[in-house]
């Protein structure tokens, strides 16, 4: 393979950009090859535009247009990167690379599915949601406005929604959904901020269910190639080992993972 | 036009000047987007004799045109290097180039020990990482021990020894003439140098381990200026490194007296970032009608 | 909200800690974009016992996220100074620091001494100009050299003397140990890191001098890092730089352990940028309910 | 004079930004205060966007429309900077600050103008033109292709046109021109490289002809703050001091400057 075939950063067309919620917002991307190869769970970098600024911003993919060649994005306004995103107007294009990281696995022979997103842990978890075959319980926590809820609902069988405040759907958080709920299943995927990962964990260690949790750390580079972005992932049982996030995740089953913050 | 890339370090013959900064470079991960086979050379990460685990996690910050890094040399040990990761690169026409790393000088001289009678090319003696507690940059920044630890290393191989300087010295060219009278075949230059960032809204450093290495084109100037000076103090070639994003940086630190070159951080940032240095040398090359680029090497006074 | 950002060193009190770094400041030139009253202090461009012509040009070069200068301490002398500088300075209410620099340890002194009984406030030893044949960096990388010159210009003043650090050293906390033995009363740093660009179409170095001093935003990891070290190190008062161009920026080194802050190539590159931090420091007060600016200091371990 | 009164950074709309000769761009900006208050010879910074290039390119004033608030700026692509410049769109902005400089001074008594520019030196001699009083002789050399000469015409008594390779007006440089010309006068005013500004200094002391002319130097700040940009300036005859460009200058007395390259 010579170097014209191989992988590269990319320029993507940008077809929408807007805020769908507090701080939060929707990036509708045009890039055929890019989409095509995209699985649920995987995720790109977007490069800033602004060379001061150098490492990528990984953000996971939403959903994804084969069609179109289409992929939908939602992010947070957190720095200088998500600040210099929300400028970005539609006809623009931005800079990326990807398909990143492995994706779930979803071709366990699994009946009933939980899926479990806590704020932006929900958006990575809709194009999972539309291609999961069997039963779908799917528990949502926001902290107040809601988004992209009428999409999950489109794929539910069950749909479980809280708020921190209550002022929408239950008040509380996921673990409070799943157990007032008493939901079970025979796999779930989850992902969320590190606190809600380790909740879920112990929720889900106390019922028995195995499940797929996305993890996330700060990146070098995405692919592989600096070792910046590890997690302890166990080795047999009691051993753990670093494992690159980037490309060996940013999925794990949930067994694997060690808690330790 | 036909025009030679080749250069020549320490009787090893590369064909062009172009490789990976070490521990910037994965090459199963890095050949889906770099051909291999067109790099002067592969340098490997830092090998260690036994598997290191490396340091806490965040490791990585971004700093303003650059990046900290506290890796800490996370490796599998050189027994795994050997049987996993050799074979590997073996199949590129390329040079292979290792990296080594250790706690104690025992345990550089164990690594260089194991790695005789196989392909790799060349040593590279990292003892300028400012991520590890013992070793490391402790040992790069005394001009007794550099000397100290290059002569025992070179008596434990037969293949030519890179030095890796690091740029956390009040001067360079003692660091450099230290290495070469401990018996280094060449230098390179430079390891990052030691930083900090600190999240004003979490008011905590964001590295694990709180100080990391700088690198990227922010500190290209600090490394152009230590190549120029190492290259006017010493006789031995130099591999040039720190910031190197183009055909053009590259040059610069050819004409300041570099006869190879590296490219770290640029990689990670743009994947293809190597081969693109490559090409813009081949530009530069072109523009100016250079037949060779050792004719450009250290053509700035 | 009543908040306090008084800061207090050596004895003398600032109505807030942002001051301008040394040789990037102009008053006369820059009061048409700030206005002094508000600034904790300006701090004099070095000045030396005779006038001093400076190098020749270019004298600036811009390099990734940052620039080098070798302007070479140009100033018109102490005599000059006092007659047709400071009685200017005078009449804005705001606290006056002179830079001093010398190429023997009796011109240090002599300005010292000519100061005396002004309304200069502090002064400021720069032993770490990277710009200067004699003196400069060459005091201010051997730490014998830096506890003799500071106790020798202690003896020709009764002002509260800070010594500002070079970062061209191995080990920056025995420089401001060295410093404090000798009697500094307060420590400041970063100056410039020696740096050099080449134009590669010229093939020759954009600076007539070759390397200069490198500074701005680039430099702000390298300098966080010190001031880390140097507040973990000694006991007195620290004034960082390196890199600040915003409140943020600002805060890191308080959080970092300085107790005051100067800024130095932003103010170039944007010239109101020194009120702008002031009001960046203000506005994170507000952001987290910070009643004085003291509360911060050092508030990262 | 509190902070608010202070001069600053400002934003100019680009009302146009075009190609007018071989790697030469015109670019328009509004911006009514920095407009109204410049003088000829004055320049502006202009900052680029990508803030991994700090300093300020600065660029003479080429003209300016007190009525409109806009101003006329002619620029070569040399490096990144310009680079950038030439892809920014009519309707955007750009951060610049000014005027800066301290401009010709026009005060003198003067019958015979002589106004020589060389390539780019020429568009910041037009405002000058426009506004001197008297016979006015222009002396211009281009390399190949010609632009703004109808502007220059129309304030000219006497204009002379070279270009080095002939191939329009008389082939040579001003100093040719000068010379065949046989052209005289009480003040010149001069503008282009300082191999050309050189020349002209030669032929003036020769011709015993006074002139005032724009220097250029590598400018940290252009407004005094750091002592970047000096020239030789000479003190009572022989003794020189370095003078700052940037607002000691661009433009000084030809007698005053030491070339000594
Ligand atoms: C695999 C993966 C998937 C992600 N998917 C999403 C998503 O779908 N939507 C979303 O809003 N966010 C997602 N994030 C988090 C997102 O990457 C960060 O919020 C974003 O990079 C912040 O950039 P910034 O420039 O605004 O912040 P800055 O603080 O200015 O960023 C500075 C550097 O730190 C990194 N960084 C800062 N915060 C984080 C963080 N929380 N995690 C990782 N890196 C960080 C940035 O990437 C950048 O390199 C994901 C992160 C990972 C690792
Ligand atoms: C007072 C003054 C007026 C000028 N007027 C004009 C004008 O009207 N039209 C025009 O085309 N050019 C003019 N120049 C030159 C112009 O400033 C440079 O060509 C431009 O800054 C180059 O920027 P760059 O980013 O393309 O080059 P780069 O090489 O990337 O620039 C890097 C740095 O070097 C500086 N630099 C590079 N070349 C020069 C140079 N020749 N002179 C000064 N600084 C330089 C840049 O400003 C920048 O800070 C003027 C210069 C000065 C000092
Ligand atoms: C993530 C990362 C890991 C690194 N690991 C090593 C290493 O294992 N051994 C080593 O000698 N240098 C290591 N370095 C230093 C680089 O090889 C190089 O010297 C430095 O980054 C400067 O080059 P750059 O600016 O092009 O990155 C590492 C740098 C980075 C950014
Ligand atoms: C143009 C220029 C001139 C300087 N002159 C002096 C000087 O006269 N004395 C001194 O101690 N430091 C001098 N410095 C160093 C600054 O005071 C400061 O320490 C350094 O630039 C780092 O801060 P910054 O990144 O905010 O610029 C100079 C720096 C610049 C850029
Ligand atoms: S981010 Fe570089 S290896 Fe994962
Ligand atoms: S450019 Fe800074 S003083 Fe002139």
């Amino acid at each position: 393979m010579s170097q014209n075939d191989k992988k590269k950063r990319m320029t993507a067309k940008i077809l929408d950009n807007r805020q769908i919620a507090t701080n939060i917002y929707e990036m509708v991307l045009h890039n055929d090859e890019i989409t095509r190869a995209t699985m649920p769970g995987q995720f790109i970098n977007l490069y800033c535009r602004n060379e001061s600024k150098l490492l990528p911003r990984p953000i996971s993919v939403c959903e994804t247009d084969h069609n179109e060649g289409t992929m939908k994005l939602v992010y947070a306004v957190v720095g200088a990167g998500t600040k210099e995103f929300i400028e970005l107007q539609s006809g623009e294009t931005i800079d990326i690379l990807g398909p990143l990281g492995n994706g779930y696995d979803v071709n366990q022979p699994v009946k009933e599915h939980i899926i479990i997103g806590g704020g932006l842990g929900i958006p990575p978890l809709l194009e999972l949601t539309k291609r999961l075959r069997g039963k779908k319980k799917i528990v949502l926590g926001f902290r107040d406005k809601l988004f992209l809820v009428n999409e999950f609902k489109r794929y539910a069988d069950e749909l479980y929604i809280s708020t921190t405040d209550g002022s929408v759907g239950e008040q509380g958080n996921v673990i409070d959904l799943l157990n007032r709920n008493d939901i079970t299943g025979d796999m779930f995927y989850s992902c969320g901020s590190k606190r809600m990962l380790k909740a879920v964990h112990q929720w889900s260690i106390h019922h028995q269910i195995e499940g797929q949790i996305s993890l996330e750390e700060r990146m070098g580079c995405s692919f592989g190639a600096c070792v910046g972005c590890v997690a302890k992932i166990k080795r047999q049982g009691k051993q753990w080992e670093y494992k690159k996030v980037c490309t060996e995740g940013p999925i794990f089953f949930n067994k694997e993972v060690v808690f330790d913050v | 036009m036909c025009k030679s890339l080749q250069v020549k370090i320490a009787d090893v013959t590369f064909k062009n000047p172009v490789m990976n900064a070490s521990g910037t470079f994965q090459p199963r991960e890095c050949a889906d987007y770099v051909d291999i086979n067109q790099l002067g050379a592969v340098v490997v990460k830092g090998i260690s004799s036994e598997p290191w685990t490396g340091n806490a996690t965040p490791r990585v910050a971004e700093t303003y045109g650059g990046m900290l890094n506290s890796v800490g040399l996370q490796n599998p040990g050189v027994d795994v290097f050997l049987q996993e990761e050799l074979p590997y690169l073996e199949q590129f026409d390329t040079k292979i180039i290792v990296n080594i790393a250790g706690r104690t000088i025992e345990e550089y001289c164990e690594v260089a020990e194991k790695l005789q009678g196989t392909s790799v090319e060349m040593l590279e003696l990292n003892i300028s990482c400012p991520n590890v507690k013992e070793g490391g940059v402790a040992f790069g920044t005394d001009a007794k021990m550099v000397e100290k630890i290059t002569g025992q290393v070179k008596r434990h191989t037969d293949k030519p020894l890179i030095v890796k300087l690091s740029p956390n010295v009040t001067h360079i060219t003692e660091m450099a003439k230290a290495a070469v009278s401990g018996g280094a075949d060449a230098l390179s230059l430079i390891n990052t140098l030691l930083g900090m960032r600190i999240d004003v809204h979490h008011r905590q450093p964001i590295l694990a381990t709180k100080m990391g290495g700088l690198s990227g084109p922010a500190v290209k100037p600090i490394a152009v200026r230590m190549v120029y000076q190492v290259a006017n103090a010493v006789d031995v070639p130099i591999i040039g490194m720190g910031g190197i994003q183009t055909g053009e940086d590259a040059i610069e630190f050819i004409l300041a007296g570099a006869d190879a070159i590296a490219v770290g951080t640029a990689g990670l940032t743009n994947p293809t970032a190597m081969t693109e240095v490559l090409q813009g040398i081949e530009s530069y090359m072109d523009q100016y009608n250079i037949q060779d680029i050792n004719e450009l090497r250290g053509l700035v006074k």
